[in-house]
């Protein structure tokens, strides 16, 4: 070892090169060795929206970003200390977001002339200048991939597949990590391929001992574990976090979970992930559209199932009518909106924000549903059982609002034991409690609840339907004064929901004072950052975020009340800023970022300065 | 209340029943809620969805669990209950509009993964419920309140549509005839797989009389042709007309010029292709034309979703052990932090 | 002629029977002669949901309200001076909107035991004292029509169906009307029928004379024309209005009129209605359910015609991610809802105005489209033209908010000359102008409008499509800030059209004040009444009304602010509301009715004295 | 520019192709554009219009009018259009997944509507696009992203379901047989109907070699069936097999064992039910299993929806005269106020 690791707080990097480069899985086994290793992290992975985007070019340029340190780390990072680039379009693509005097890896082999010119580079910035201001570690990674391999059977093509593993090799002992994680990985997935498996277990060291051989450079860093809360922490990604909540619950309540959706980006992860967990009763259905996805959750919650369907915006929006239904029957159901991109098929395989109205309000007639949303990948666990939750005591529809950010995002989790998530408990009518008086399926308890008779129940037989129903009996009614009564019941149900969920608290910054940011979902990791690095600095500012956004908690006007100015930022043009402002009646300021990207801690910390001059 | 018990009766419920005097519709629920007394489920076990139009009122007058839906949506909606409570007996009432305008693709998905259920489809050619627009089943030309100069669409043949899409058992049968829907309807409901049953319903409101040829004393006999496993075709008041097969084309004999039964095309459910051929004995009734066939066109046991589905949970419990939780939660890779 | 007519201002009439009795026949003959006479006038047919509901029974009762009189008209009034029953059923639906000492005049034929029944009345209504306060007037009109027809060849079901005509006969006298028009009508209704027309005239006359020579009643009243503007009147349906507007837009803008449309209540008149006129080259698509109905308009609008679709509440839920679509392609569509009670299939044939929010925000993504609303049956016509002129001028998707009260109501129209009408220019690009530039899609215009390039164009050939495109070009684009750039432009497209749009006036009352009254669609006649008897009262109370929902003209936050309170009635939970509030901050105070019904004038006065003590 | 010196080049745009590389898309996108520049069509009157898919990326590729819409939807946008523009030459692009999933609706009513454009269905049997899910043409028992377990559903057969609709043209090719594809591409064009060409096309990064038994050198000959107009039915690498009719069963006979071409089958595009027999020809390929044909099953003039719709608009026009707009919004009954 000829230098000397820097020790380091937090480190940001990003992974950018060709789709077929193997960045995500690079960034993966990074990822999970350093969680392992006991540093905080997020990550946040950024597709080309092709399948197979043009190789070389900056269309096609596959990136995984993140963030891990030796403190709690709340958002994959804005700047990147280290940015590795397997090719002339990573480079291209990524290099505005490196630091002044940031680090930068580069295979020197994807910077050949047919490189350059697909990545639409006039000269070589190896060459040129360009990279004047970094620390630059030109490495040929394929030269020495192959050269590792040489004596290997494996053709050419297969070869040069194991590069990024002399990436990984490299970067563990640039961060003086162990290998031990990544080699059980590479002996999982290769297991039956021994040539293959022995090829990158090969390369991996290679890549370390590179490092610790040559003397070419000097930046090494150490970035020690974080003091986390103790426990047992696995990694986790907001997809596989939602697929999960959704077992727990059906599992807490001893329902039947019933999965029905129709593929799309990026939500699809949430069908693969629960297709496998058949061993836990769990049904999925892969319908012919989305409707049909809904409408089968209609039947199955009507049959007594843990109904749940998931899509993303264009699919969510033909869901509409079908919603209406489940909002007149009082059933329970689960809608997870991954958001994309929008209007239309608008960008989808970027994140947003921006189907907040259309959860509130994208059905004909006033028809109500509770929204909720998750802040975090890990937090989409909790968030989707408590969507289940909320469906099944209160017998409605709920719609969890999470985003491609989130979804594909992953950071460590303390993950709980099952015996402490909460009861749940399904509002079932038993045939035993109808022996004396009979079964009125929109007969309420206090929380304006009706009982859930499931076919298969002797006696309770009933008939449910979306035109509108008597209160009690259930029956059809066309009457007028039944009409409002039903309208501003079904609203009040959902009303009464605010009594039983959490008060809303302030998550950084004191409980009154000159500044709140309000926010709800995504944004919450480069808020908390900002938040954190803005009281430091002195500033007057806190921070709420909302897991509920119908019903609001229902201290919330006395939480926005007791600042002077409400922020709230948002990854779309204003939308919770319309609920907050039609329901309090204070002007707010809208931070509106609509490009398809996060916010950055910078970019909240920026505008809250701006605000303060 | 032990389901032997159980008539027709105790399937009507105390709503009022709201068709149209005269409309075919109330034949039909009579026979259901007979046919349904015999079969021996209990009523708890049986449900009815419909989606939206006048037959898909059904469910609030059969006293089974049941759901008035959303227009098109009853066979989505009822293979979702289906996939998750396979043991239930579960009906579906739709309109020609319902199944074959805005549900015909629901309707051709269900008949291809074959859910078993029965599904009766109520073909009065129009759209009732939104008083008398053409539907998919109208017939080209004909006059309604969106078609005044005449319907352009070339209509829907629901038999072949349904072919089409694999279903498993498909029939015809009609609302003026009580005794052979009833015996088709206990058909469909033995049959394990989706039965699309398509009935004949007279809506004498916008389209009195579309199947009156097929319906009534007087040209009934020489217009319908009754099918029935294993027997010859033969048809005509008196049995007097029979159909052979001139390859694949059928073709009308008279039976007193020396033709015998023996030569006749004989029905055979199992036989996809003669299937089709029935299907499309589909003229529109005029002097010399072929009859329209009537009764279980095609069955074909080939397995139903639900229970590949409940097979495949059965197997991968099996294969991977009865989910754990905790172990699901904690994923295969975790660390400590102390 | 034994009575002396009562000379009256206003007379409501109700007509309440059996589905089958003709009540919406009567009530429109009689509507069109009192027009025809120079009354003004408004209707309100309200049908039973069923196709023929039960016979005899109150779900069964089709009604059909109107108001004519001297005076301007604006609704078709709250309490009837005269009730027709022609059974137990309507009697009781009915009597509670009766004012004290109305006259109701009774088929007593209807009032049978079986009648009574099926009507749920304990006792008879005739004989116990129930219509002690009003003036009663009772004819066996069954009987009396059966005499009349004694010798006609008819079977006694078909004379049985010309009892409504003794009905009309019978008020023909009392209001001293001429019965010309009517016998126009049957002439041409049943021209090939020769002896039912004949059993009609017969009963018909027979009605009247029944009134000019029996001496039992006294109550004959005298309503005077009314000193309407002058002009040439014809009387016109909400639905049909529309209609006549849509294809009046396409022939001021020289395109073919394309409606793809599936029927539902109550908007299927308008497919009707437009199905007819195919000698304007109009071209009436019945597709498969409302997707491909809108869809096929994307289609024809693409091609170039004059693209709408109609439907109500649940059809419009599922055209959702289309319109999503239209926004992107940034092309002209109308889309009318004629909204009714929801949520869900709801209340189909009741009307409501809950649609709003879904018009504004029922899409994925930032997807904004232009809404206006009819405020009258008349009104539909020149909104209609309106939504035409703004899609096809400005490249987007326009909703039209109709409702159920707008679309089977009907009014007197002094109709305009079709030279009169607002000029309509498409921004159809021309080959000739891009001889030496090329066309770019997305270049746009001072008021942000691109134009519009039709198949069919020699070298003005391009691809659009829902994923994000590019300004200028229309290339796909995933750029980040061209996405933001994007989302802002086609807002601040729909923004622009404020400019030209006009400003908000005031309807009655003065500029500013203590109360406003604000509120858009159907509501206007009721509101309109209430506020001129309030203004004769002496209160401080002023009426606008919108029939821009988005954009909101230009003016409207000073219109608002010139007011201490703000008052918002809706027949909805308060959408508009939300809308105001977020816009203006302004506290507002809610009238909601939700009963499937439309507001009164009287709940409108109640509510501002309510305010005012 | 005259339309006759266009070349494929000319239909090509200035956009980067994104497909993978490898992908069958790209031979089709070859095919067409060389189809397109022969048929003598103004660049401006032939118009692109696809779905969501990794297919239905192919407008952006071609030169004329374009439009890449939403999921599933492309055939009733292309139905709007041909309403309006009947002049125009529409072609449709769609995928497995776009066009028998969440669009199989549209498709079955754009068929039996029977507007004259031309439907490309790319089937690949899974979703490309969305990373490898089943698709509805999937095999039963595929191991994919959302069927870990294997697929449940069974498969839908493209053809039968058109000739279920009632389509007037359905073909088959595959984007390995860059010659047949063109020659199939032309036959539909030239139909003046509903063409619907189902094309095999390789995905091969999620759904590699789906169809290699059809298209590979090896297995070819043995395993496909080239149909045409009035030739018999032979297959085989050196046509050593022909295919009779036994009644309703196609049998597979050796040439060389006695059986001469007049004994075979021979193929009639007109036949319905010789095309429903084709259309069943459809098992996993096996040892002794039946050839897969390809070509034209079925070909049927029988009026195209837009034709008609211009027909009553003329009709209407001459019955009732040119609208008058004054007339119109006058009604027939006014009245003045003077
Ligand atoms: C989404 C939606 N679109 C349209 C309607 C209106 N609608 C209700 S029933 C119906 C068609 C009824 O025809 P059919 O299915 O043949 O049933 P029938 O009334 O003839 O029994 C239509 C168009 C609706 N309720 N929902
Ligand atoms: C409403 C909606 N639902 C789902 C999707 C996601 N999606 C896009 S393409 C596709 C399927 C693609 O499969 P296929 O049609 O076979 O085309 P391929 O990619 O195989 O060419 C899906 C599910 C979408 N874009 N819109
Ligand atoms: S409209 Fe027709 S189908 Fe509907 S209830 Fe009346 S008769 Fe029956
Ligand atoms: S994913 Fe498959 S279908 Fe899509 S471009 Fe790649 S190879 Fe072609
Ligand atoms: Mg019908
Ligand atoms: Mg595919």
């Amino acid at each position: 070892m000829k230098t000397t690791p820097q020790e380091t707080k937090e480190i940001t990097i990003l992974f950018a090169g060709d789709s077929g480069d193997g960045m995500q899985l690079t960034g993966n086994q990074f990822a999970n060795t350093n969680a392992f290793f006991g540093n905080d992290l997020a990550t946040f992975p950024n597709f080309p929206a092709e399948i197979r985007a043009p190789i070389g070019t900056v269309a096609g340029v596959s990136g995984f970003q993140m963030k891990f340190g030796s403190t709690e780390i709340y958002t994959p990072g804005d700047q990147c200390n280290v940015l590795v680039a397997m090719n002339a379009a990573g480079l291209k693509s990524s290099l505005h977001n490196v630091e002044p005097q940031g680090t930068i890896i580069i295979n020197t082999s994807g910077f050949d002339k047919k490189n350059l010119n697909l990545a639409k580079y006039n000269s070589n910035p190896l060459e040129d200048g360009t990279l004047a201001n970094f620390r630059v570690q030109l490495i040929d990674i394929s030269k020495l991939t192959q050269e590792t391999l040489k004596d290997s059977d494996l053709g050419r093509k297969e070869t040069e597949r194991s590069k990024n593993m002399f990436v990984l090799g490299y970067l563990y002992w640039m961060f003086n990590r162990n290998m031990e994680g990544t080699e059980r990985f590479l002996k999982l997935k290769f297991g039956r391929k021994p040539d293959i498996l022995d090829a990158n277990l090969k390369v991996l060291k290679a890549g370390y001992h590179y490092g610790d051989t040559t003397e070419t450079f000097t930046s090494r860093y150490e970035v020690k574990k974080a003091s986390l809360p103790k426990g047992t922490y696995r990694s986790i990604m907001g997809n596989q976090a939602t697929a999960i909540g959704l077992i727990a619950a059906a599992q807490k309540a001893g329902l039947q979970l019933f999965y029905g959706s129709y593929p799309i980006t990026p939500a699809s992860d949430i069908l693969h992930e629960l297709a496998k967990h058949k061993n836990f009763g769990v049904k999925t259905f892969q319908a012919e559209d989305e409707i049909a996805a809904v409408t089968a959750c209609i039947g199955a919650a009507f049959g007594g199932a843990l109904a749940t369907t998931g899509s993303s915006g264009p699919g969510i929006a033909i869901k509409g009518e079908a919603l209406g239904l489940a909002v007149m029957l009082e059933i329970p159901l689960v809608v997870v909106n991954v958001q994309r991109g929008g209007p239309s098929t608008g960008l989808p395989t970027k994140t947003e924000q921006s189907d907040l109205m259309q959860a509130l309000f994208g059905r004909n007639g006033e028809a109500q549903t509770v929204v909720v949303a998750p802040k975090t990948p890990k937090d989409a666990f909790e968030t989707a059982f408590e969507a289940c939750r909320l469906a099944i005591e209160h017998m409605v529809p709920v719609m969890m609002l999470s985003d491609g950010y989130i979804a594909n995002g992953s950071e460590p989790w303390a993950f709980p034991n099952s015996k402490d998530l909460k009861p749940i408990v399904p509002q079932i009518a038993r045939a035993k409690d109808y022996e004396t008086e009979p079964y009125l399926p929109y007969k309420r308890d206090d929380n304006l609840v009706r009982k859930w008779a499931v076919p298969g129940t002797p006696g309770l037989e009933h008939r449910l339907g979306g035109l509108e129903k008597q209160d009690i009996t259930g029956d059809v009614s066309y009457d007028p004064d039944n009409h409002q009564h039903m309208v501003k019941t079904r609203a009040a149900k959902i009303d009464r929901i605010a009594l039983s969920i959490p008060l809303q608290t302030i998550d950084q910054g004191a409980e009154k004072g000159k500044l709140l940011i309000l926010a709800w979902g995504s944004p919450y990791g480069a808020i908390k950052t900002a938040v954190k690095r803005l009281l430091e600095q002195g500033y007057d500012v806190s921070h709420a975020h909302l897991r509920y956004l119908n019903p609001f908690p229902r201290n919330l006007g006395d939480v926005v009340k007791n600042f002077d100015m409400v922020l709230i930022p948002e990854i779309n043009d204003g939308q919770l800023d319309i609920l907050i402002r039609n329901k309090f009646l204070i002007p707010t300021i809208r931070l509106c970022k609509i490009k398809g990207m996060p916010f950055t801690a910078n970019e909240i910390i920026e505008k809250v300065k701006e605000i303060y001059e | 209340m032990s389901e032997s018990t159980l008539t027709a009766k105790d399937f009507a419920t105390d709503q009022d029943v709201r068709w149209c005097p005269g409309c075919g519709d109330y034949s039909i629920l009579k026979q259901v809620q007979s046919v349904v007394a015999e079969l021996g489920r209990k009523r708890e076990d049986i449900i009815f969805i419909s989606g939206i139009g006048c037959s898909s009122r059904f469910p609030y007058y059969m006293n089974t669990y049941g759901m008035h839906s959303i227009h098109g949506r009853a066979t989505a909606i009822a293979s979702g209950l289906k996939a998750t409570r396979p043991e239930l007996d579960v009906w579906i009432i739709t309109g020609d509009g319902d199944s074959l305008s805005i549900g015909g693709n629901h309707l051709i998905h269900l008949l291809r993964r074959n859910f078993n259920v029965n599904i009766l489809l109520f073909n009065n050619e129009i759209y009732g419920l939104t008083k008398g627009q053409y539907s998919p089943t109208s017939q080209q030309g004909k006059v309604t309140k969106s078609s005044p100069f005449g319907v352009l669409d070339h209509a829907f043949n629901p038999s072949a549509v349904a072919l089409g899409a694999d279903c498993s058992f498909y029939a015809r049968t009609m609302d003026r005839d009580p005794r052979h829907l009833k015996e088709v309807l206990k058909r469909g409901n033995e049959h394990a797989g989706a039965s699309l049953i398509e009935i004949y319903q007279n809506c004498n409101v916008f389209n009195d009389g579309a199947f009156f040829t097929f319906t009534d004393k007087e040209t009934k006999g020489g217009s319908t042709l009754f099918v029935e496993q294993g027997q010859p075709m033969t048809f005509g008041e008196n049995k007097e007309f029979g159909i052979k097969l001139d390859g694949f084309k059928p073709v009308v004999v008279k039976m007193n010029e020396g033709h015998s039964l023996n030569d006749l095309w004989i029905h055979d459910e199992q036989d996809y292709m003669k299937a089709t051929l029935l299907s499309r004995m589909f003229d529109v009734p005029s002097e010399g034309s072929m009859p329209r066939p009537f009764g279980v066109f095609f069955s074909n046991d080939r397995g139903t979703y639900e229970k590949a589905l409940e097979a495949q949970v059965v197997e991968a419990t099996e294969a991977l052990g009865i989910g754990n939780l905790d172990k699901l939660i904690s994923g295969n890779h975790t660390w400590e932090i102390v």
